[in-house]
């Protein structure tokens, strides 16, 4: 790393003297408060603004992101930002609004909200979906609570406590089910890699709560099956969940309503090309079924003048809104404000850059794309389930292991090493040594072809010096780092030195 | 590619069972070139009516001066669309970053460590009483009303899903957070935890008095500490030093749009005996295979994807990019600004409270010290109307306690802060006036 | 170069098909105009967004810059670019402006020039300035024109034909004067630096039309002697003009009017914080003495309610304005509308936050961070001048040459590797081997001492192994570069594959 | 610090003579804390009355679309805060953007080369002209006046400075170049050049008809080509298929603001005969030590710092980032968006020629065909007052063309671009309407 690149804490480059004038000099604040009231000092560093600048443009040039290069990460649909949502979220009128004026000043806010949720009603066949989770784990516990009301409603609170996900599951199923006191029960995927219609039928019982479950799944494969397990799933009462999300390999394509989800979520900042920003915000809608509108949690922007017979889109301007509080049946609230606005705005405006036809173009091309890069490196790594995949596809490098030491998280750093982001490793848990790669509509083929060469490249050099890969990453900022130090001595902030 | 795939069509590939292909026209926002978008966006933004108001909401969301700088990085392509830094070696900038926003928090707060982020100050709230749930293995909490009530509503849902029980405190007639009767309330040693806002919705400073914390856990509980305004952390006794053991809030006030409710940004801190309980993402220091300093995610074991119904939460997407622009504005203020802003916010509210309560029959509802929103108590019994009258002269006055108190319908909470002007108040108080008269209010 | 950081031409990477839509499809353009009219083809590539994000965001990372990096180049003026400036710049109202509106409906943009210019007009004791040119070296043109307009005007057109530029001067100095037909004689500096009163006496006469010099001069030295010089330049009746590009050093500090000149031009894009962007937009307001204020170029503010006594800034609130067009004297006008607006409001902007008091302590902070580093570098490298200077100084490698073969270009490629932007190698000509080193005020003493550190380290590995330093630079994208083949085989473009 | 320089005090560094040291107080403007400047400058702003107002103004700047991506790119720092990249190896990236600028220009005008910009299009006119005063020793040059009138203004301000002639060609009634005269004219082999510009300044096609080039050049006078609406190089015959020897213009059009006038960005090309005439900035491609491929200013001798007063120009500073905002514009278009935009320009313009023709008293006042603005003739004599009227309802009606051709001042330049919607137009109509009726024209 040339010495231009070197970054020390931003408190070590501060310095008193070296504020900013942002404000005028204000009077000290025990001319306001009593001095036990107030804090002692304040140790936070004056930093000049073009230190802050220089600190915060070397940091940003050292995070790789979708912007610089390609971004495969299976499950997390990295495709690329429209700079005009964000443009749109960042009109005054609509970034400065404060979330506590009465409703008839933000009537063109609630018009966003209200366009979004109907487009999301007729793009995945629910009967309504709420905006107000903010992230995809949010949204499922929102669904699982949903879910524990509905039953406590018909009297199965007490005999409906299990929750069943399959093995192929994200983390986040299990972990949300357990913030709602179910008990967790993973299925087994089939040979063919799906949830077989036998083994559901085996699992479930009048104990089901909800069965969690995604379509495409997390190897990457439709769920053909998935009527008659959700027809079983209903026979014997249970709910069916749907995680969102895999949805940008579904729309146009397919509609969980129509597949017989119950509840069900979608990741804007997957399916919607909202930023992940390194690492949020999201934006987590979860959408329902008829019968269990009541129980979304509140605030639901309603139509107030005109109430429409369709359920999907339609122009809202002579419409008028307003945030409904008032629900007898609804969980509660689930955040602070409303819901993660900025990005409605950024999914709405998504949805009309490309409307039903070119939504569903999006869904075919992320497919396309994946099974591309399946199609060009199957001869040269195991892919467990060889069939076409939906927007993903997961390969394993056990035999290359076995034959080489070479392991899955050795090949993602290998790719680091040539300008591309690793894979998902690691997940989904049934396949060992995974790598889950996802490579979205937004990319081109050159870019593929760049990325199919890299990966061909190195699991040939895996085979002939599998040191050099196991070695890997050597070009950047810095290269493997000791995980067992920084769980065992925790590190996980700055210290003023002592006086 | 078709070709090398082996489809003959695109529609071959992907093709969907009959049972569930889709037989209804899609209604879904109609595609639009650009140049159109931005008119029918521009059309939403027109249909927005708040824009030019004179305003003195806040209650848990705060207008502040963000100077442009913030934005200029904040937006800058390679953090906006970098995902979670599970890559470490190609993340460093943004594993720094988020180590910075970190100690940020744990020095502003005076806690040991603090977290990666969470939704919001409400969701922190409910992640916050949750580990103090897990630590203390007890399954109620008592919360003082004057907590935020969405926070408490939260809390409340959260809590239904873990079946605990959410007890109340009441409030003084000075405002603040009445503690007469908290040790009979504590004595049979039910509650994990006993949470406490400051300052409160009612504005008022609410720490625990000194003593105070010491007593509550003697019985076992725990102090939790809501920041519902961030800024005033950089005037205020620090939670850590009235006792608190998890410090949960909101950090919008620093540099983060109000974009009518979110993204925000919810923060947890807490001792480091509770480390291992904290929700969600932390990034640590440790060294590369070379000896040189680097940042990588770590503790992983508390998080959803190693360890499944077994995790802390079931957090994974978190505010990431809204803790950066907190980290950034936080850089660029440093502690001159935010005190300068901290006292721009103390003396516009008080030019505020002045201003109004020298009007005939406005009072102030409550006595304690403030930082920057007070309540007032309007005559005629009806905030609500006051309001209203207000908005007609483009005026958002405040906020209508009556919305969660009941017995506060007559109270409004105002707020001013550094970007509140003379200009404001003046026509504030000319409109107040008016409708005093014209409603003949006494 | 690791393989992620390669960027291919744009248009290289660009393919039909990949359009982006911005517009509804257009009617063919033979529906409007004849095909004759029509242009064949147009040979543009069709990017995605995505594509050319990366692309750009690539390039800019490739690209050496004050946000990045200290930037030491000397008469440059390389300042921290405050960003409240560009925001003010991009303020709706004022960045989507047509020039052609009447002026009534200007009334706040003609606010920020008039402002503006009566802040310059007391700050450098001018008494007009005009914001017309659109940099340096259009200001001089624009200053040499009003000269040449002043002599015909009162009849000494013909025999005033000469510019007198010091051997220290800027290559934009002899190059205006040409530009305006006049002969250009250099004048040699003394033993001290500078231009000696009894040179220039020698050198002028009754055909001088203007004497060019800046103070600071290029060498960072104060002209001690500029009132004789310019008294002595009046006596014969010729003109002087004062090169601000060296304004940073002046500021709250002298006056060029009081020093006696006649003209003068500032660089916005120095002084006054206004961002290089690569090369440009720049901005060069001209100054003029009252004797020249008739022969400005229009169109110049002028306020047309409240006339006021006072020659500098004060509040424009209750004032209105016109721009004038109608100026007798006038040289004409330099450019398609008025000013490099934007660059008012950027300049304004910087104004407002520094007042007179920030703007003198500006220049003070200047000139001490420029000794500060001589002080600190002296007994390695020869400072031809070794005294205070101001706001930049000149070094020479000529010995160290002598004794190792390290040029100073060597040393400035040095400094490339080690994360500091080379200083401004070979001007002024008159210093053999010369580095020109300029801090600005901006730079805390942390980087100002790891800048001295790195050029000592380079010193004393200049002595020890001169041919690590003169293979330099090595850590940066590209190596040096055949400049030669570059000039005698021009590739200045790429073009289409024949088909 | 100052120890070490071995000064006793600030003061003493940077103390001057007595004779020119400050006597009087400066009055500048005053320092504000930046929450404080935002606000002043929002008063600016909010003085600037044309905001809100339908626009039909043109004539050398216009209003087009840009896509938020280009400024997104444009702004990032190490674009916004580079200097000219005279050190190569860490500048790759700008010097490639410019290489691509050239390109763009080089392909768009059909010219060989073509620089790295100039200040705008004024500028460019009067330095191609110094170019091909260079290059045929003559020092005259003979200008259409349907070339922009601040063009022609410019051209002649620095004519003065070189002592050339600057003669006019008349327009004929269609609203072209008069070129009847042109072979009289050139005869005795005065001129330099013949300057055309194309759309002229009464918005109509103005190439040179085919043959007419050879005719001109055989009397060894060069082809100058001014483009003042760059847009329309993306529909129109190319200045290189009409006979061009030097293409200047102004490239504001690619995604530069309006900004009150600048900063814009002039573009010179011309055909490989006079590339070592050409004025400014050139970036080159070759190759570094190692053989890789790398980009270079280049061709430095043409310039003023190597060449001084025997430069080809004075230019030092030039507009390099609009150029890159140009660039940027360009790669995202692409000959697709750019297609579109001017096939929505000339339908716009079209409609608003129709609309307003169709109005009695208005008519057509030249009949040549037009890109996206044209001459309409308005009743009752003065365009200065129908402007005036239509202002009052809130519309820029054009340019009035009287302004710089008193033959005109019945006349106004009205512009439609892909902005232009049908309810601005029909706002005009029924203005215009209005203002026929009121005024009693017939
Ligand atoms: C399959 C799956 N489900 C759920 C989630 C959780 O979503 P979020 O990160 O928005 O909470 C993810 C995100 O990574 C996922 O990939
Ligand atoms: C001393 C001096 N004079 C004149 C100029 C020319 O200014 P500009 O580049 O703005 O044309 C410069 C710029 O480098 C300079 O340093």
């Amino acid at each position: 790393m040339p010495a231009f690149a070197e970054t020390p804490l931003i408190f070590d480059i501060g310095q008193d003297g070296r504020a900013n004038n942002y404000f005028a000099e204000g009077a000290p604040l025990s001319d306001f408060l009593p001095k036990e009231a107030l804090r002692d000092e304040l140790p936070l560093p004056d930093n000049s603004e073009l230190d802050v600048v220089r600190h915060f443009t070397r940091l940003s040039q050292k995070t790789f992101s979708i912007d610089t290069n390609f971004y495969p990460l299976g499950s997390c649909t990295m495709k690329y930002n429209p700079r005009v949502n964000d443009a749109m979220a960042n009109l005054p009128a609509l970034r400065d609004l404060h979330p506590l004026v009465p409703d008839e000043l933000a009537q063109g806010a609630l018009a966003v909200m209200w366009e979004l949720e109907k487009s999301l009603v007729s793009l995945f066949g629910m009967a309504a979906f709420s905006l107000n989770p903010a992230a995809g784990a949010h949204a499922e516990l929102t669904a699982l609570l949903i879910a524990k009301k509905y039953f406590k409603k018909y009297g199965q609170a007490l005999t409906r406590t299990t929750v069943i996900v399959p093995d192929t599951a994200h983390g986040t199923n299990p972990a949300s089910a357990a913030m709602v006191g179910f008990k967790v029960v993973s299925l087994k995927s089939d040979a063919r890699g799906r949830v077989s219609v036998e083994e559901i039928k085996k699992a479930i019982g009048p104990d089901t709560a909800v069965v969690m479950m995604t379509n495409p799944n997390t190897l990457g494969l439709y769920e053909d099956q998935i009527k008659e397990i959700t027809d079983a799933v209903h026979d014997v009462g249970g709910l069916m969940y749907y995680d969102g999300a895999n949805a940008n390999a579904l729309m146009g394509n397919s509609r969980p309503g129509d597949m017989g989800f119950d509840l069900m979520h979608l990741n804007l900042h997957k399916t919607f090309s909202i930023p992940h920003g390194g690492g949020g915000a999201g934006a987590g809608p979860v959408g329902v079924a008829r019968h269990l509108v009541p129980f979304l949690p509140t605030p639901v922007v309603r139509a107030t003048n005109i109430v429409s017979e369709h359920e999907g889109w339609r122009p809202s301007d002579e419409m008028t809104f307003a945030l409904d509080f008032n629900r007898e049946d609804s969980i509660g609230t689930m955040r602070s404000f409303w819901s993660n606005f900025a990005h409605m705005v950024r999914a709405l405006s998504y949805t009309y850059a490309n409307g039903a036809e070119g939504l569903t173009m999006v869904s075919k091309l992320a497919i396309l794309n994946a099974n591309y890069i399946r199609a060009s490196v199957k001869d040269l790594i195991e892919i467990p389930y060889d069939e076409y995949n939906r927007h993903e596809f997961v390969a394993s490098a056990q035999a290359l292991k076995r034959e080489t030491g070479v392991r899955a998280l050795d090949i993602g750093k290998a790719l680091l090493d040539r300008g591309y982001h690793a894979p998902t490793v690691y997940f989904p848990l049934l396949v060992p040594e995974c790598l889950m790669i996802e490579p979205t509509e937004t990319e081109s083929k050159e870019t593929l072809d760049g990325f199919i060469a890299a990966f061909r490249e190195i699991l040939t050099a895996a085979r002939e010096n599998p040191q050099s890969i196991m070695d890997a990453p050597i070009n950047t900022a810095v290269k493997r780092i000791d995980e067992t130090r920084a769980a065992r001595q925790p590190d996980l902030r700055w210290r003023p030195a002592p006086k | 590619m078709l070709r090398l795939i082996g489809a003959s069509s695109l529609d071959e590939l992907v093709k969907v069972p009959d049972a569930v292909a889709i037989k209804v026209p899609l209604e879904v926002a109609p595609a639009l070139p650009e140049s159109e978008l931005t008119q029918r966006f521009a059309s939403f933004a027109a249909r927005v009516g708040a824009t030019d108001y004179i305003s003195f909401l806040g209650a848990g969301a705060y207008r502040h001066y963000v100077p442009p700088v913030i934005a200029t990085l904040a937006m800058r392509g390679e953090f906006l669309t970098a995902y979670t830094p599970y890559q470490a070696e190609v993340s460093q900038g943004y594993l720094q970053a988020i180590y910075e926003w970190q100690s940020y928090i744990a020095l502003l707060t005076g806690m040991d460590v603090a977290n990666a982020s969470v939704y919001d100050g409400a969701t922190a709230l409910a992640e916050g009483t949750i580990m103090a749930v897990n630590a203390t293995g007890r399954k109620a909490v008592l919360v003082s009303r004057a907590v935020h009530p969405n926070y408490r509503a939260v809390l409340q849902t959260y809590a239904d899903g873990l079946d605990l029980d959410v007890d109340e405190l009441p409030y003084a007639a000075e405002g603040t957070t009445d503690l007469s009767s908290i040790e009979a309330a504590l004595a049979d040693q039910r509650y994990a935890a006993v949470v406490l806002q400051t300052p409160n919705m009612f504005g008022a400073l609410d720490a625990l008095p000194s003593g105070m914390a010491e007593k509550i856990k003697a019985t076992g509980t725990l102090v939790i500490g809501v920041i519902a305004e961030a800024l005033s952390l950089a005037a205020l006794a620090t939670p850590a030093s009235w006792g608190v053991d998890i410090a949960v809030g909101e950090g919008q006030s620093f540099g983060v749009s109000l974009a009518y409710g979110g993204p925000y940004v919810g923060f947890i801190a807490c001792t480091t005996e509770h480390l291992r309980r904290i929700p969600g993402r932390l990034v640590g220091k440790s060294l590369d295979k070379d000896g040189n300093e680097a940042y990588v995610l770590t503790l992983q074991a508390r998080e959803q994807h190693i360890r499944r119904e077994k995790a802390t939460s079931n957090i994974c997407t978190n505010q990431a990019h809204c803790a950066l622009v907190a980290t950034i504005y936080l850089a660029a203020m440093g502690k001159t600004g935010l005190r300068n802003c901290a006292s721009a916010n103390l003396k516009r509210s008080r030019e505020l409270e002045k201003a109004v309560t020298a009007i005939d029959g406005f009072t102030k509802r409550f006595s304690a010290p403030f930082f920057n929103e007070f309540a007032v108590r309007v005559p005629g019994g009806s905030a609500g109307s006051v309001l209203k009258a207000l908005q007609k002269q483009g005026i958002l006055g405040g906020v209508d306690l009556g919305r969660w108190y009941p017995e506060l319908e007559d109270t409004i909470l105002m707020t001013a802060t550094e970007v509140t002007t003379d200009a404001d108040i003046k026509q504030l108080v000319a409109a107040l006036q008016e409708v005093r008269s014209l409603a003949g209010v006494r």
